[in-house]
């Protein structure tokens, strides 16, 4: 009887074409884990699926009912929107004491909700991502720029941590403009971005959204010549589909570790058929296998039991295990062996159990993202 | 055997029948006029006749062939032509198109008949551009009877042509109906200004309840004492 | 030369955007109005009915291109239109004869009909999913510029640029073809006088030996081929998703409703309506007037009546107006 | 009791009333008659209110109404039938009858809510109201049917009798006979007079049934192309040439004409 | 009740029943709560369709509406917020009312040619007087701890007087609403409502001085105890031992309860106000005038007036569910707002229920809430067995497997079809007072 594992994203709705790389890569720890067939007990980890529909918190909540009380699931990786991932958490997740690691929930607010210890993410708050788009700018002497963002709480967010940590520093925002995801047509936010004055423009959108529109209709106009892209942005598919244009324009940041970690779950990701550089596919990666970790850790499928052990199993002291080493991770683990898990992003949970934020900037060359620093 | 035979009908719209039995019947060139109180069956007999109606009971033939089972739109193709009582024009479309969508099914050139139903209707002439929404109610009556000769019907059907035209279009639009009987079309009507009917038919039939109450020639209806009294005012 | 630099601003960033988004929404206008005109209810499916056809089109221009077969500069896609558009015809006809036949013989309330079209969307939703996912998919190819920014201020010499994509300008013309055609169809031929006959009097029509179900077919095969012309242009000039298929209903019912539902030069002129104050309210015209105005009088703000953020409100806020100035639409609706 | 003053209604270039000036006397029962497309029903529905008069006044009682809404004008004692039958399809015949009164406590939503006996008093007199009507135009047996389905004839009767279920001052009758069995129309020709005489009210008909008007009507005043032609008594203008060259015509031709009429 | 009513509604019980036997009491209830929510929107949306034939598609502005009033009413105030925005606030506030009575007299006094320019040019002054004060107001009020606060917040009253304020909210706009809308005709009036209900949220989205915009307000204060403080209860642990479950159902399983209990008490006195309305007089004259407008203003029915008042109070309704739904929430996200979910499927809800019957349009507001998450586990069930024969990792499972979610979307637009098709009046269709 395998022990059932949750996994809560929008497989429908407006983040449809990023959430099944994501599950996929969830599972690909899961099942790395159970084929190790090391967990205590012989547990088998079976994923479940179903659907935040990213947007629909009462349908969200619901699904996530399910999980727990008819699924009996013993943690939940998700949800992926912000807006979701706090309904669930508040309604479900920390009333039944069931661990809920978000892979992609960047909201601040979601820094402080009362969880009792339940939830976790391992991506970082947008809070420190702003902070560090605005000093590389500064650094790259770029002192006026436009803001376009995707009008939610994460790219509301992101802009307002920007824009603060920017003006600190010096820099101008001429215009902040929200742009609404799936939307048939921006042109008019490229006209109105680009009546502003600036040469740069700060794309805080998703990859294959409104964000990618914005781009490709500022590059046909020729409103804008250089951009810079935050984590949502990131993505091969949007390289492919503007073509030569784009190259020499643009770079951005996303999280991400320098070495071994990353290039450890690149390889393995490769491996196994999957693109490890498709958005928060790495994080993903890491909230399935940190629940294995800590079953291991804690010996059993025990929900508090997963909670309690899972700040151990993230952060040092310990042995560090990387993506494609969770056979050797449970073992230790399950032999009480401290652990300090790294996995795709280099996982160190922070305060109230959130990854700290370590970000990769790169820069779009010859058709590919090219890694300049981490930071 | 008649041009047109409906026999015993029987039918309705749910599970109790409007209809019991009624007949009717016509003969090529003659003019047929059902009167009757209001709600007694007429409208529904007529449409049965044009099978808009599912009969329980009862058969109609043309022109010797049995149509019972034929739909509606086959019926036109077999020659037959109705103006319904209500709703009997395109309201959106103008006075021409309307008569356009009249010779829907001829593929000869109809604008004789056009010619000859504007010179019926002097007004429509007039109005030819203008939506039959935006006419008179009496306009739009004449607008339905045109219509419906547009199709050269072998048997044309009428419910209430008169109702709402002036006096003087009423006996213009007997007169056509005459004319247009002359020329050896059957012509079957439901009139309320039934002494004018009456005086112009050669069969008159009058509907009680949905059953044949009298059948005889118009003149022998009209002279009729009991049939004056109680179905024609008098 | 200022107001030259001026006027091509204007023309680069309103104008010609502003144009093909326009078009396209006129000719999904023109599909939703010809079913509200004809069957007389709107069609909630409609957007989803572009998503099936287009996804058609991609996977046979994938086949194409696999096969080498191209067009020179014009997009493949233009040879895939003719099976995409057969393949989304029979989809309607037997939706058609599978659910909406049975609600015409009812003679039921419009309300049934959207409500049931509500129904199709979920299936065709799904159907569109199942066979090609949730990606963005790109199917366009030939050259992508008519006009481009660097060549046009190369051959100018003025300051600002202009450009105009290929996908841009085949929009425009199919559109005004397409548009044509309809409306010769509707107004000149006998086939399109019965199907405006049918539409105003169900029970006249049969009358007038107009067979009914063949008026609903024709209707459902010019519905289905503008839906699918509608969703490639839209594929090519942007990229194929069939999320936003389902969000581009919205802008296409206020297109329709602001030109007069019912009526095919209104769902021509709403599309253009709902394109061109999208962008104009929403444009800060601080740069053209910089080129415009003395050196003194030039803004400093943004001048920008509405910020973005109001853009989708902006086409409901124009619609709300038009019908409150003229309730029926621009042209009045409901006849074809 | 009506008057009417220059009045004009154009609908773009149609000129449907054109400087019509009528005058409705109270107590009286005039007749409006007129070829097709006079404006007979325009006019109507302009004093009704359901149109705004392009130019030109209405008087109800000396008091100027011009513009103001149906409902309005139903509550200062001016009712209206329809051409074309305007029933309450999904009603029963007995409650197209029962909705017409005003002051219904029941059509208050807090009564409905909270005072259910008011509500059940009043609902049992105007129920008995109507049951007298359906009597009256010899339909009980359709009381209870949806006017939906009602024949063509019925529904005009039931146009007419929801005038009769309050106190009118002046009832306009839009062609109530066309379509209407002629012997019921006789007894519907009786009650008008019967509520005329007995109840004072005012009456103004449009009809084509000359037979009719003839015996109900005086004054009748005949319109053509918007403006009034002539006033008088019925006889008197059934001899005028104007109004037989325009309007009556001179009977069929013959029983078997061949020939087409003048066009 | 009829027979057919009886049945259906025990249908509908064993269907929740039976998912509280096969996935447990908390699942069942968890449903039965959002059920009973749904049913009060499709009561509102049904006194608009079902009874006086409006078609209003802009349920889900009205329910964010109500939305709004729970942050208004519940959060607790943001300490300086008022002080740094409110004068301009008040001004601008005022600009808007000045701008609305000169627009008015203008198209009092200003006749024929005149008029539109006119009004447009005082609206546009009024527009960006009203920006001038609102713009630093707003700026000021962001400023303040933008992570976390950044908006006015509320009165800090409790969340349940919310719901009523939430029904006048939504009933206030829906006057403005009605005024300018419902001289439409029906299909006009539907998408007028669709684009108010839009730019309603587009306020709602942006005004981040409101209610934070989109960066959500989480945390609503709740109207019943939350579930930890129910844990560590101790009737509860008494409850949960009787039963022999453990601490955390016992306690998912009362909050549950007690947010049931709250939504059917709101539920049945809504119910049977609609219910008394719809067979007293007033529903027949408003039958009368979804009938025959013209027919209904002419027996001296004020028609205008009607339709404004079922307008609002529909709407009032619909608001007042939809502070009850962000109050189970617990949280306010403008952007959850999507047409589909809060417009179409409310209408689906009402017109598969039976419009014009408001025992319909409860039981429509069960079903297809029950339908719409039923039809996701229902979905991944369907497509794991059916890929249990294939070789794991081919094509053709992964296909079907990925497929999984739209399952939901095909299978309830089947059952909608299939409902409509059979049951075309709705499964409990309008009574009209035949025989
Ligand atoms: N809504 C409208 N738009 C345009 N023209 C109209 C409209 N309504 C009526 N008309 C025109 O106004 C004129 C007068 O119409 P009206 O209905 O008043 O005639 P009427 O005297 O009642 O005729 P009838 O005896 O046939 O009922 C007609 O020529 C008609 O075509
Ligand atoms: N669609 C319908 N559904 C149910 N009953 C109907 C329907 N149409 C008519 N009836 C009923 O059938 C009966 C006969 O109606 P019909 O219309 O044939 O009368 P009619 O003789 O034409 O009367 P009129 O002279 O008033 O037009 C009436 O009692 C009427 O109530
Ligand atoms: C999936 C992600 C792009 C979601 C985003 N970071 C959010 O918090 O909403
Ligand atoms: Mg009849
Ligand atoms: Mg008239």
């Amino acid at each position: 009887e395998p022990t059932n594992i949750g996994i809560i994203l929008g497989f429908t709705g407006p983040l449809e074409s990023i959430t099944p790389g994501m599950a996929a890569s969830a599972e690909l720890a899961l099942k790395e884990a159970s084929d190790s067939g090391k967990l205590p007990g012989g547990i088998t980890l079976a994923p479940t699926r179903s659907d935040s529909t990213c947007i629909d918190a009462a349908a969200a909540t619901t699904a996530a009912q399910q999980q727990v009380n008819t699924q009996k699931v013993a943690a939940i990786v998700g949800a992926d929107c912000s807006g979701v991932t706090t309904a669930i958490a508040n309604n479900v997740a920390i009333p039944a004491g069931v661990v809920m690691i978000s892979p992609s929930a960047t909201s601040p607010a979601l820094s402080t909700i009362e969880d009792d210890g339940y939830f976790f993410r391992t991506a970082p708050s947008d809070a420190r991502q702003g902070e560090i788009l605005a000093a590389i700018a500064m650094e790259k002497g770029i002192k006026e720029v436009a803001v376009t963002f995707t009008n939610n709480d994460y790219g509301k967010g992101l802009a307002d941590s920007f824009g603060a940590a920017f003006e600190k520093a010096g820099g101008k925002v001429l215009i902040s403009a929200p742009h609404e995801d799936g939307k048939a047509d921006y042109s008019s936010e490229v006209a109105a971005l680009q009546a502003a004055g600036a040469d740069t423009l700060m794309v805080f959108g998703y990859v294959d959204q409104g964000g990618v529109g914005v781009v490709q209709a500022s590059l046909d106009t020729g409103a804008f010549e250089s951009f810079v892209f935050a984590d949502g942005m990131y993505g091969q598919s949007l390289i492919d589909k503007i073509g030569d244009d784009i190259n020499g324009k643009v770079w951005g940041t996303l999280p991400g570790v320098e070495g071994e970690a990353a290039d450890k779950f690149a390889a393995y990701a490769k491996e196994n058929g999957m693109d490890p550089t498709g958005t928060y596919v790495p994080e993903s990666y890491d909230a399935g296998a940190l629940i294995a970790l800590s079953i291991a850790a804690s010996g059993s499928a025990d929900r508090t039991g997963i909670r309690d052990k899972m700040m151990d199993v993230a952060n040092e002291p310990g042995e560090k295990i990387y993506a494609g080493e969770l056979a050797k991770g449970i073992e230790l683990a399950a032999a009480g062996t401290d652990i300090d898990y790294e996995g795709a992003t280099g996982v160190e949970f922070v305060g109230p159990g959130e990854a700290r934020g370590s970000y990769r900037v790169y820069e779009i060359k010859d058709d590919k993202a090219e890694t300049i620093g981490y930071r | 055997m008649t041009f047109l035979t409906a026999d015993a009908m029987t039918g309705g719209y749910g599970a109790a029948d409007i209809l019991h039995a009624c007949t009717l019947a016509v003969d090529r060139g003659e003019i047929a006029v059902i009167v009757g109180p209001n709600g007694a069956g007429k409208s529904t007999a007529m449409k049965a006749v044009f099978g808009m109606l599912p009969l329980r009971a009862g058969h109609v033939s043309l022109d010797g062939t049995n149509i019972t089972t034929l739909s509606p739109q086959e019926r036109v193709r077999a020659g037959m032509g109705f103006v319904p009582q209500v709703r009997n024009v395109f309201v959106s479309m103008s006075v021409e198109e309307n008569l356009e969508m009249g010779a829907f099914i001829r593929d000869d050139d109809f604008h004789d008949t056009m010619e000859q139903v504007f010179s019926l209707f002097p007004i429509l002439r007039q109005k030819r551009r203008q939506p039959a929404g935006e006419l008179s109610g009496g306009q739009r009556q004449q607008v339905a009877v045109g219509r419906a000769l547009m199709t050269k019907p072998s048997l044309l059907m009428l419910d209430e042509p008169t109702a709402g035209v002036s006096p003087i279009v009423m006996d213009e639009l007997f007169d056509k109906i005459l004319e247009v009987a002359a020329t050896g079309i059957a012509i079957l009507m439901v009139e309320q200004n039934a002494r004018q009917a009456l005086a112009i038919a050669d069969r008159g039939y009058v509907l009680v309840q949905g059953r044949n109450r009298f059948t005889d020639t118009g003149e022998a209806l009209l002279a009729d004492p009991e049939v004056r009294r109680t179905f024609l005012g008098g | 030369m200022d107001v030259l630099n001026a006027l091509v601003l204007f023309l680069n960033f309103v104008m010609i955007p502003a144009t093909a988004y326009g078009a396209q929404l006129a000719l999904g206008a023109l599909g939703v109005t010809l079913i509200y005109a004809v069957l007389r209810f709107s069609n909630f499916a409609h957007g989803d009915m572009m998503a099936f056809g287009t996804m058609l089109v991609v996977l046979v221009t994938w086949g194409l291109q696999s096969l080498g077969v191209s067009l020179g500069p014009l997009p493949t896609a233009l040879l895939a239109l003719p099976i995409g558009i057969l393949g989304t015809i029979v989809l309607a006809l037997v939706t058609d004869a599978s659910v909406y036949r049975f609600y015409r013989s009812k003679r039921s309330e419009p309300v049934i009909f959207v409500i049931a079209s509500v129904g199709v969307m979920f299936v065709y939703n799904a159907l569109t999913r199942f066979v090609i996912g949730t990606d963005d998919q790109r199917f366009e190819d030939g050259a992508r510029f008519v006009v481009k920014v660097g060549d046009f201020r190369k051959w100018s010499g003025l300051d600002e640029g202009l450009a105009i994509r290929t996908s841009q300008l085949i929009t425009v013309v199919v559109m005004i073809l397409t548009v044509a055609f309809v409306f010769w169809f509707l107004q000149k031929t006998r086939t399109g006088k019965a199907m405006r006959a049918y539409s105003d009097n169900e029970d006249l029509a049969l009358l007038s030996g107009i067979s009914p179900e063949r008026v609903v077919r024709i209707t459902w095969i010019l519905a289905a081929a503008l839906a699918v012309i509608a969703g490639t242009l839209y594929g090519l000039d942007k990229s194929f998703r069939p999320f936003t298929y389902f969000q581009l209903l919205l802008p296409i019912f206020a297109a329709a409703i602001v030109g007069g539902i019912g009526h095919p030069l209104g769902a021509v002129a709403g599309g253009f309506v709902v394109a061109y104050s999208e962008v104009m309210v929403t444009y800060a015209y601080k740069g053209v007037l910089t080129y415009l105005l003395p050196e003194a009088w030039r803004p400093e703000g943004l001048v920008q009546m509405l910020g973005t953020d109001y853009k989708f409100a902006v086409s409901f806020i124009i619609l709300v107006v038009v019908l409150l100035i003229r309730p029926t639409g621009i042209f009045r609706g409901r006849t074809i | 009791m009506i008057r009417v003053e220059d009045l004009h209604l154009h609908f773009g270039g149609i000129r449907a009333v054109d400087g019509a000036s009528v005058n409705i006397a109270k107590g009286s029962i005039t007749g409006l008659i007129g070829p097709n497309g006079a404006g007979k029903s325009t006019l109507f529905n302009v004093i009704a209110g359901l149109y705004r008069p392009t130019s030109g006044k209405v008087w109800l009682d000396g008091e100027d109404v011009t513009g103001l809404s149906p409902h309005a004008l139903f509550h200062k004692g001016l009712l209206r039938t329809f051409q074309i039958a305007h029933e309450f399809a999904s009603l029963t015949v007995r409650e197209n009858l029962m909705m017409v009164p005003a002051e219904q406590p029941g059509e208050v939503l807090w009564d409905a809510w909270f005072k259910p006996g008011r509500v059940r008093a009043r609902e049992a007199e105007v129920r008995a109201r109507a049951d007298e009507v359906i009597d009256f135009l010899e339909i009980p047996h359709v009381a209870d049917e949806l006017a939906g389905n009602l024949s063509g004839g019925q529904k005009k009767l039931l146009e007419l009798g929801r005038t009769m279920m309050v106190d009118a001052k002046i009832v306009f009758l839009d062609e109530v006979g066309a379509g209407v069995n002629r012997t019921l129309l006789n007894t519907i020709g009786d009650a008008i007079l019967r509520l005329n005489r007995e109840r004072g009210y005012t009456f103004c008909m449009v009809e084509h049934d000359m037979d009719f008007i003839g015996r109900l009507c005086d004054p009748v005043i005949v319109m053509a192309e918007g403006k009034v032609l002539t006033v008088g008594h019925p006889a008197e203008v059934m001899k005028n040439e104007a109004v037989i060259e325009a309007y009556l015509g001179r009977g069929l031709k013959n029983r078997k004409a061949s020939a087409m009429g003048p066009a | 009740m009829t027979g057919r009513v009886a049945s259906l509604y025990a249908v509908m019980t064993a269907l929740i029943v039976g998912v509280g036997l096969l996935q447990g009491w908390v699942v069942a209830l968890s449903i039965l709560q959002l059920c009973l929510i749904s049913a009060i929107m499709a009561l509102g949306a049904n006194m608009q369709w079902g009874y006086a034939g409006l078609f209003n598609a802009g349920i889900m502005g009205f329910a964010a509406l109500g939305g709004v009033a729970v942050v208004l009413v519940s959060m607790p105030p943001v300490p300086g917020a008022l002080g740094a925005g409110g004068w301009n606030l008040g001004l601008s506030a005022l600009a808007i009312v000045l701008t609305l009575a000169a627009a008015l007299f203008a198209r009092e006094r200003v006749a024929g040619y005149w008029r539109a320019p006119v009004m447009l040019a005082v609206i546009a002054i009024g527009y960006f007087v009203m920006r001038t004060f609102l713009d630093p107001a707003s700026a000021a009020i962001e400023a303040i701890d933008p992570a976390a606060a950044g908006y006015l917040g509320g009165l800090g009253l409790p969340v349940v007087i919310s719901w009523a304020v939430g029904g006048l909210f939504a009933a206030g706009a829906a006057y403005i609403v009605g005024k300018v809308s419902l001289g439409l005709r029906s299909d006009y009036l539907a998408i007028a409502t669709l684009g108010i209900a839009e730019i309603i949220l587009a306020v709602l989205k942006n005004e981040n001085w409101l209610t934070r915009g989109v960066k959500n307000v989480t945390g609503l204060p709740r109207p019943i105890p939350d579930e930890r403080t129910l844990q560590a209860a101790p009737w509860v642990q008494d409850l949960a031992v009787r039963f022999g479950s453990d601490v955390q159902t016992a306690a998912a399983i009362v909050a549950r309860l007690a947010y049931s209990a709250l939504f059917a008490i709101v539920l049945v006195a809504i119910f049977w106000l609609a219910e008394r309305a719809l067979r007293s007089p007033w529903g027949r004259m408003m039958r009368a005038i979804r009938d025959n407008r013209d027919a209904a203003e002419a027996m001296g029915k004020n028609v205008t007036r009607r339709h404004l008042q079922i307008f609002v109070l529909g709407s009032a309704v619909v608001g007042i569910a939809g502070a009850m739904l962000v109050t189970l929430d617990g949280q306010f996200t403008p952007s959850s707002y999507n047409p589909l979910r809060y417009t179409f499927l409310i209408w689906v809800m009402v017109i598969v229920g039976g419009s014009g019957n408001n025992w319909g349009s409860v039981l429509g507001g069960f079903l297809i809430w029950y339908v719409w998450v039923m039809a996701e586990p229902f979905g991944s069930w369907a497509m794991a067995t059916a890929t249990t024969g294939m070789t794991p990792g081919s094509f053709w499972q992964q296909k079907l497997l990925a497929a999984a979610p739209h399952i939901r979307l095909l299978l309830m637009g089947l059952i909608l079809l299939t409902v409509l098709r059979f049951a075309p009046q709705g499964l409990i269709p309008e009574r009209t007072a035949r025989r």
